[in-house]
């Protein structure tokens, strides 16, 4: 296909050589179901467990803290139902933002079916949430408040630590009160393994990852559960994983997230410094090359590789189209894009129009990029934005003049 | 996303883009809300539909149906102009993926705005000439 | 490790060689998100499209009808409290047997607790479940019918094509007066590679699969859900599967699964026939070597490969840890290997006594096995009963002599 | 299972395994549900268990634990032996994995059971006598 540049590294990445090459092991030599008795299933018991302590080494956790996932998506599935089901009697009210990906905010608006209170608090033009507004929001039937540790859009980073520590004074005072203690989860996806995570200083009770955003395996991720935390598991039956989390084991994802996890640990510095640089000359580029276009996100509390523009009076899709064709491939919080009809709920939360917030592009950065792919879409984004714009209705300084038919279609 | 070739082609290759400065009627359709947003401007003579142009703002498939509609009703008259439905431009296009078929529904919504917003026109003239 | 035969082919499997290489494209070089909109995204989603033409094809169904898990628990635990939450309007009563796989016996108690009502229906000596009692247990709040096809313990297959047919009458009245419809589920991963199903002829509406029991990978399965079935999602979050699972899909995993499934269409008559000339011979040789053994399950409703014994007068861990000695892979339905007090809920259901429950033995084949492994079982197997049971207090003759403290400790 | 050498060991080869014909005592522990049984024959003398064996039905923590509280009790007083807890004996097989610990409070039991059965028969004979 030619040229190929790959730069949606935040929707997903290779799985690293190394880790592919740890798994082997275990499709068909050591494939023993790891709760069976004998010897040999003992191996594959032994690598799980390896895995796991791997897992809490880069999360600073305990082993036994670690319960394995098929994703993200279950993590943040598990965390929210998990908690909101066994605190039940205790209160019902949860606390989120705007702007968690989907696998938190469709779980909450689920709950909220089953007689669930969610409130969703508001961010700033940075993507911050606001504390004051969180703090605010907590009710005596508050049971958890789940807010993500960098947004997967804009690349925003959250005061978790800030919250973990309030939350903390809160619920000193309510376990003197004899009320119920509010538990913190947090969505990492688009951290773990490209910044550094302590879920002590976080002050974290659960905390989601995912392998196949850090260079690891599709299809297995995991929660990390603070011991004592009173939590109801989302898949029932065997006896897996202290009875948290049922199923046969998927004993080469879980090698190979262990295997990921190492080498995050030894490499993250690096990981974590190339794509900025990248990111940074890319941003200036596109800001001096380019009329009328919004950097998203904050400017310093965001992850390394990610860099989102709205590129005004263009929609997302078109310009993504484009891209490709050139070998480019990046991502947009156009509607278009997610099969909605409404544009990035992310971007609008941060104030941004809906024509505008159609306009967006995010480029993600990861460790196969080089100058000369940055240099490649400098090249090619502006004559693209160009002949857009110049098929587009809106212009500039012409935003409001034209009137359009806003009923819904 | 699963495009045809055909609205690969009209995507990269639109079609009669741009504005008729004094056209003889123009449609909109479409939301901001929603990403898709098109303008239609067309001249009329003798009941047909002589020039028409487009300024689309939306997705692939939203830039294709333009183009291909505003092929399919240029040197029509009105009458067949009105005929085109989304389903014609888009088996014109080979096809769109299920969840772009609104964008077809874009294109038969503009041309019509447009020839309604013609015969409006024609009305207030002849009124005025009465 | 010496001499290795593995004979515990029902709690996994090997991942099959062409399945192994099948997957390998998808960790580093086709590792596009398929929900990505770019054209190297495509390949993945082709592949996931493939695969999943593949299940439907094993199973007689379409493939919209097919959604990917994380294996049978995920299926199992999404199709109960699927259709429960979403026709709870309707009622909320579930039927299921008492020898369901604990993935459905643990999601119905935990749907208790939130206000469902689950009947388990008994079965007869050899595991079948009653249909008699299935038909009276029927109520008007009725919304689901969960049956597994094939026992994992027993390898007892059960009448779904029956209960089938008579939940068709039954919803033909339902609908007519205007009552909820009852939904069908199956619990299908024992026997699917293992014996031909075919959907519509069996009447479900809902069917659970897992990769790893057909010589598949680990931590990949499937529900079928047929067209116009009310369910709610289990894991919430993104636009995935039709809106049904979220959740960046699995690639390889889901890759692998559909080549099973190729590979089980062509080669499941050579699988079922090889692994049952050696049950059957391993079943007579056990009968005629060693005194009081029970032979559990169906005499010909069984999976092909199955054997489940009781060997009375001895506990089943320790035969196993004699064979595992040995270099013999099997298990057993002891209170011990499950981590529980009791033992097997299903040879309970049987009707078998807990001291002859816990000195169950089960020995599964596959593809591998050979004559000779047949063999050194029924040469080692006999001196290990011999042995164990000159150091038990139980007796033959003397099984109820013998009075013990039946307190619990 | 995860058990110790020490544990396969005396699973694979169990001390004072059998009955005593004409024991002083007999004691009975654990319960058929459960899975695990055990019965255990003593001989004293002058407040000494000179003899003991063990009957087991049980797993293979079950089998070790009664085969090393034997070893342990043989040659001890009375009293001595009554000492011995699940610990004991657990920490003799160099540790049970923590959900086997139970089988470990069965020899203890057991022995006990056998102790306090030959208690009430010297009670009984002394009771004869007087
Ligand atoms: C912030 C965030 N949370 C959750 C998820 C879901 O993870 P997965 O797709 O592995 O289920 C993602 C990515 O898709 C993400 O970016
Ligand atoms: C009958 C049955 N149902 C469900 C399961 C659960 O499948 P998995 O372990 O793949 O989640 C199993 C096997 O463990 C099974 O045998």
């Amino acid at each position: 296909m030619g040229r190929f540049i790959y730069l949606d590294y935040n929707a997903t990445t290779s799985t690293d050589e190394r880790v592919v090459e740890a798994m082997k092991l275990y499709f068909n030599k050591l494939y023993g179901n790891p709760s069976s008795i004998y010897k040999f299933a003992q191996e594959a018991r032994e690598a799980v467990e390896a895995a796991r302590s791997k897992l809490a080494k880069i999360l600073n956790a305990k082993p036994e803290e670690i319960v394995f996932t098929s994703g993200g998506t279950e993590a943040d599935n598990f965390a929210i139902k998990g908690i909101a089901y066994a605190n039940k009697e205790k209160g019902n009210h949860i606390i989120t933002s705007k702007i968690e990906h989907h696998a938190v905010l469709n779980t909450c608006k689920w709950l909220e079916k089953q007689g669930f209170q969610v409130t969703y608090i508001g961010v700033n033009k940075y993507g911050i949430v606001d504390l004051d507004e969180l703090r605010n929001a907590i009710t005596d039937k508050t049971i958890l408040i789940t807010i993500m540790h960098a947004n997967n859009e804009i690349g925003t980073i959250e005061p978790i630590e800030e919250i973990g520590k309030i939350l903390q004074e809160i619920n000193k005072q309510r376990i003197t009160n004899n009320k119920p203690r509010i538990y913190f989860h947090t969505d990492a996806v688009q951290t773990v393994g490209k910044i550094p995570i302590d879920v002590n200083e976080l002050g974290v009770d659960l905390l989601s990852l995912s392998g196949h955003k850090f260079y690891g395996p599709k299809g297995v991720g995991a929660l990390f559960i603070r011991k004592r935390t009173k939590i109801n598991s989302l898949l029932h039956g065997g006896h897996h994983e202290r009875n948290r989390r049922a199923g046969t084991e998927n004993v080469p994802g879980i090698v190979g997230l262990g295997k990921t996890c190492e080498i995050a640990m030894e490499e993250q510095e690096k990981e974590e410094k190339k794509p900025k640089a990248l990111r940074d000359r890319l941003e200036k580029a596109i800001v001096e090359k380019i009329d009328d276009v919004i950097i998203n996100g904050h400017p310093e509390k965001r992850l390394a590789g990610t860099l989102n523009i709205c590129v005004k009076y263009v929609e997302g899709e078109s310009m993504l189209l484009n891209l490709d064709l050139e070998g480019i491939a990046a991502s947009s919080g156009s509607a278009c894009t997610s099969g909605t009809l409404e544009p990035s709920h992310v971007l609008l939360a941060l104030g941004i129009p809906p024509e505008v917030a159609h306009g967006s592009l995010r480029f993600s950065l990861g460790r196969n990029n080089t100058e000369e792919d940055i240099d490649h879409v400098i090249e090619v984004l502006p004559p693209i934005v160009k002949k857009l714009r110049a098929m587009s209705p809106f212009r500039k300084g012409r935003e409001g003049g034209l009137r359009w038919d806003t009923q819904k279609r | 996303m699963g495009y045809s070739e055909k609205v690969m082609e009209h995507f990269m290759h639109p079609r009669n883009v741009g504005r008729i400065e004094n056209a003889d009627g123009v449609g909109r359709a479409g939301n901001p809300i929603c990403g898709d947003i098109m303008a239609i401007y067309i001249k009329v003579k003798d009941d047909v539909i002589t020039d028409i142009k487009f300024e689309t703002f939306g997705c692939g498939a939203a830039i294709a149906t333009s183009s291909m509609v505003t092929e399919l009703v240029k040197g029509k008259t009105i009458e067949e102009a009105l005929k085109i439905t989304n389903r014609t431009v888009a088996n014109a296009l080979d096809g769109l993926p299920p969840i772009k078929m609104h964008c077809s529904l874009l294109a038969e919504d503009g041309v019509k705005a447009a020839i309604g917003d013609y015969k409006k026109k024609q009305e207030l003239k002849n009124k005025v000439k009465l």
